[in-house]
C-alpha cells in the first residue's frame, strides 16, 4: 500500500546504483532538489523518453552514472549545458534512443516479456551504438525485418502529479506515460502539488485520469513541485528561470552557484 | 528578401503548399513556422470548401487531439494516421539522412545536439516527412551525416515514410525516393542558384531553369497576418509577438 | 473526419467478408440488431476477448464465417447456445484464443508491428490450434521461450458508449479496450446513447477518458443501445431478458422466435 | 453437511485460509465464493492489524482498481502484483491442467464449453491460483484433460505461476509443483476419504491419515453472516439473497 511521506523520507529511499526513470511533462524538480540534497549517486537515468533541466540538474550534480534518453534539451533556452559537457568528457555510460523506443522498453516491462518489438528505426545509427537492440525476421507473417528493444524495468519511477487522495490514487490526466513508467517500474516515488480528501476513483470520468494506487510506493506533498518546469492545469513553465538556468549552467562554478540557490529556493517551498 | 517578417510569410506560405492534400499533420512543441504553415493550409480548405486539417501539436494542451499519452503520437503514426511531419537536424546529407546527435566520433562527439527524439522511428512512418532547417550552409548540409539518427531510404525493408521535400531559408528541394537524392525546386527570392550550389555541401541535381519560390499572395497574406497570427497566439505567444514587432 | 449517421447507414457500411471487433463491455446491441436487419454475412468476428449474446445472435443469424474468441457464454445465464450448436457442427472458422492474446495482436497492430510477444501460454494446447501463434527463442537478454502472436488488425471495431460530442469524440472512461479496438481497426463505428453539445476534450479529467475522434469513423444515437447487456453509468444488464433469450436459444425455431422479436423491439426504442 | 449455507460457509471459510498472506487477488465477476473468502481475509486481516487485502473484482465497477481497460489485469499479474487468482475447469486433470473448452476431438467438440479466457496466461504468472470446482465427479476430475486450456508445470520455461490447491464439495486437495500432482489435505464434513477416491477419475497422494476440513468457528460464522455478506451484497446482490434464503 502506498505510503504518505516526507519529501527526505522519498528521496533517501532511492538508492546508489539505482536505474531512475524521469519524465517530460509531471517532472518532480522537488524531488529533483531532494535527491540531491540527500546526496544521491551512481543515478541510472531513463528519460522517458526526454529529459530538460531535471536531467541536466541531476548531470551537473555528478549523481548521474548512466544516461538512456532520446534527447537532453532544455527547449527554447537551448542545448543542456551539463549533459553537453559530461557526453564529452565522457562521465557516464551514454545509450542514446528514439523516443518510441523507450516506451517500448517499458511496455516490455509492462507486459512481462524479454522485448518489445518496434516499426522504423533500421538505417539508423543508433542501432550500431545500441548492441542490445537487435533486427529479426518477423516469426509470424510476411518475411521482414524488425526491431525489437529490450525491456527497461526501473528500479524506481519518479513524478509529480496535482493530486493524490489519502489511498495514494493519483490524478494523471492524459499524461498516460506516467502511468506506463509506474507499470514497468518496480517502485514508484510520486510528488503531489496537494493530497485531497475524496476518492479519485469515485466517478469513472474521475477514474479514467488516475493511476492507481497498486502502483504507487511512496507519495510526498511538494507545492510547486515542478518548477520552474511547467505542471498542466496547475502553473506555467517559468522560462525566465528555465533561461537563467542555461545561462549559467554553461561553465562549471556558473552551475555550482546556481545549483546552490535552487536547493535553498526549493527548500523555503517546502 | 525585404525583412525578418516576409522571410518567416514565405517559408509559412511554402509550407502550406506542400502540406496540401493531407489530413493530419503532427507538429513539434517548439516549431511555430511548421505549425502556421498547417494553420493555413486549414484555414485554406476551410474557406474552399475542402476536407478539414486536423493539426496536433506536441507538447501542447489546446492543440492536442491525443488522451493515450506520449507514446500515441508513434502509434497513430504507425497506424497511418500522420500524414505529415517535420523533421531537421544539425547535419543533413545529400541521401536525406538526419543527425541529431552531434558531429565527430561517437559517443565523445565534438559538439553535442539534444538526441535524435523521435527521428528514427517516425521518418519510417510518416508518408511526408518535411525537412525544414532555416540556416542554409555547409556546416548543416554536409556530403555524410556523422551519425544517422535516422535514415531517409532504407531498401532492406518496406516502409511508407519518408522525406518529400526540405526547405530552408534560401530553397526548397524535392526528395526522389528512388534515386534517395534531392532536386532543387525553387529558390527563394534574393538568392541565385549558384548561391544554392556554394552553400550546400551534398550534391543534388539541379534542373536548367530555377524559378523563383513565389512570394504568398495578397489573400494568403491577409490570412497569414490575421487568423493565423492569432491562432498561432495561443501555443507560441512569444513566436506570434516577434512576427508582429518585425512588421 | 467522424460521420454521424444513422443506426441503418452505420450498420450497411459493414461488408461481407470484413473482421468485425466486439467487446464485453460497451456492447452495440442496437448496432447488432441493425447487422442483423441489414443482412450482413460471411462476418470475422473478432471478440474483444470475450463476448456474450452479441456474438451468439449474430451466429445464430447465420451472419459469421469465423470467430476469434476466448470465450463465448452468456455467464449467469450459462453457455452461448447458438455459439456451441455452430462449433458442434462446424458451420465456422473457429479460432481460439485466450485473452491476453487477443488484446496483444490488437496492441500489435496498433504499434504497426507484425507480431507481439506474450508472457505464459506455454504447454496450452492453444498453440496446438493456433498454428499462427509461434514461440521463440527470445532474440534479447536470458536464452527463453516466448510466445508470439500475430497482429490483429480488424475490418471495423464497434461498440456503444454512453456519449459523443459533436466532433465525434467518445467518452469511454476507464474502458480503455474500447480505444485499443479502435486504434487497432481499419475503421471504427460507434453508436452512443446520446450526442452532447460539450466538447469531451475541454478539460483534462473529461479528455482522460475519450476515444478522440481521430479513430472515430461513424457515430449513430441509439438509445438504450446495449440493452439487453448493461452500459456503465447508464443501466444494468437485464438478466431476465439474457435468460430468457438463454433458454429460447437452444433450439433453432425458439432462437428464430427470439430474434424476430428483438429485432422489432430494438426497432420501436430506436 | 446441515444444508446450503453451511457448504458455502465451509468453501469461503477454506478459501480465506487458502488466501493467507497475499496482498492482492483478483476474483471473476461471477465468482461469489472466491470474493467472500477474499472478503474474510480481509476483514480478519483488518481485525488483526494485518496488512491490507486488496481485492479486485474483474468486471465489476465498484471493485475495480484499474483504470487502463481489460488487458490491466493481465499486465498486473505479468509484473507479479496479482497474488492469488481462482481457476476452474469443465475438466480438471491429475497434472492439475485444466480444460476450458471441451470434450471430444477439437474444434468439434462432443461438448463445447465457453472457452480459455484468461487462463492459459494467468496459470504462469499467478502465484497462487487456486482450482475450485463444486461438482466433484470423475468426469470433473478426468486422467487427462480433452483440451490442455492451461497448463500446470511447463518445465520448458521459467514461471512463478501455477496451482496451488484444488477445493470441491467435498475435499481440498494440495498441489505438489515438484511432482506435478495433487495430495488430500482434508475432507470435507459428511465425506469420507473413499467417497473421494470413488469420486476422482485422477490419481493423487492420500496420507495415511486425512483430518476432516474445519468448518468455521462462532467469529467467523458471524464476520460471514453479517459483514460479508452485507459487502457481498454489493457485487454479488442474487447470491447474497440465496445465502440468506438458505439460512
Amino acid at each position: 500500500m502506498t505510503e504518505i511521506v516526507s519529501l527526505e523520507a522519498l528521496a533517501a529511499d532511492v538508492q546508489p546504483g539505482q536505474s531512475l526513470a524521469i519524465p517530460v511533462t509531471g517532472v518532480s524538480m522537488a524531488g529533483t532538489a531532494a535527491l540531491i540534497e540527500a546526496g544521491a549517486r551512481d543515478l541510472k537515468l531513463i528519460c522517458v523518453p526526454i529529459s530538460s533541466m531535471q536531467a541536466d540538474l541531476l548531470i551537473g550534480a555528478g549523481a548521474v552514472s548512466a544516461i538512456e534518453t532520446s534527447a537532453v534539451s532544455l527547449g527554447e533556452a537551448g542545448g543542456a549545458p551539463r549533459f553537453n559537457a559530461a557526453v564529452r568528457a565522457g562521465s557516464f555510460a551514454l545509450r542514446d534512443s528514439t523516443c518510441p523506443a523507450i516506451l517500448a522498453g517499458l511496455l516490455a516491462a509492462q507486459k512481462g516479456v524479454p522485448f518489445m518489438p518496434i516499426a522504423g528505426i533500421v538505417g539508423s545509427d543508433l542501432l550500431r551504438v545500441r548492441p542490445d537492440w537487435k533486427v529479426i525476421d518477423s516469426p509470424v507473417g510476411e518475411p521482414g525485418k524488425v526491431v525489437v528493444v529490450p525491456a527497461i524495468a526501473p528500479d524506481v519511477a519518479l513524478f509529480h502529479a496535482p493530486e493524490a487522495d489519502r489511498a495514494g490514487n493519483i490524478r494523471i490526466g492524459r499524461h498516460r506515460e506516467l502511468a506506463a513508467m509506474a507499470y514497468a517500474a518496480k517502485r514508484t516515488f510520486v510528488t503531489v502539488e496537494r493530497i485531497v480528501d475524496r476518492n479519485l476513483m469515485a466517478t469513472e470520468d474521475s477514474a479514467a485520469g488516475v493511476l492507481p494506487s497498486l502502483y504507487v510506493d511512496k507519495v510526498a506533498v511538494a507545492p510547486r513541485g515542478a518548477w520552474p518546469l511547467p505542471l498542466w492545469d496547475e502553473y506555467p513553465g517559468d522560462d525566465v528561470e528555465v533561461a537563467r538556468y542555461a545561462a549559467m549552467a554553461r561553465s562549471e562554478e556558473g552551475f555550482r552557484a546556481y545549483l546552490s540557490g535552487f536547493l535553498s529556493q526549493r527548500k523555503q517551498v517546502a | 528578401m525585404s525583412g525578418e517578417r516576409e522571410r518567416r510569410e514565405l517559408l509559412i506560405n511554402v509550407i502550406a503548399g506542400l502540406l496540401d492534400g493531407i489530413r493530419h499533420v503532427a507538429v513539434g512543441a517548439s516549431s511555430p513556422i511548421p505549425a502556421a504553415g498547417a494553420m493555413l493550409l486549414r484555414a485554406r480548405n476551410e474557406r474552399a470548401g475542402k476536407p478539414p486539417v486536423r493539426i496536433s501539436i506536441l507538447g501542447s494542451q489546446e492543440h492536442n487531439f491525443f488522451t493515450n499519452g506520449a507514446v500515441e503520437v508513434f502509434d497513430c503514426a504507425a497506424q497511418g494516421r500522420v500524414d505529415a511531419f517535420f523533421l531537421g537536424g544539425g547535419q543533413i546529407d545529400g541521401a536525406g539522412n538526419i543527425n541529431l546527435v552531434g558531429t565527430g566520433t561517437y559517443p565523445a562527439t565534438d559538439v553535442r545536439w539534444p538526441g535524435s527524439f523521435g527521428s528514427a522511428y517516425l521518418y519510417h512512418l510518416v508518408p511526408r516527412v518535411i525537412l525544414f532547417r532555416e540556416e542554409h550552409s555547409p556546416r548543416v548540409f554536409v556530403p555524410k551525416v556523422d551519425f544517422v539518427s535516422a535514415a531517409a531510404t532504407t531498401p532492406e525493408v518496406r516502409r511508407r515514410g519518408g522525406p518529400h521535400a526540405l526547405l530552408t531559408n534560401m530553397a526548397l528541394f524535392d526528395f526522389d525516393r528512388i534515386s534517395g537524392g534531392f532536386a532543387l525546386r525553387s529558390v527563394h527570392p534574393g538568392y541565385s542558384p549558384a548561391d544554392i550550389r556554394a552553400n550546400t555541401g551534398f550534391d543534388y541535381v539541379e534542373p536548367a531553369s530555377i524559378p523563383a519560390t513565389p512570394a504568398p499572395d495578397a489573400e494568403t497574406l491577409a490570412l497569414l497576418r490575421g487568423r493565423i497570427m492569432e491562432e498561432l497566439g495561443e501555443t507560441y505567444p512569444a513566436f506570434a509577438r516577434a512576427m508582429q514587432q518585425a512588421a
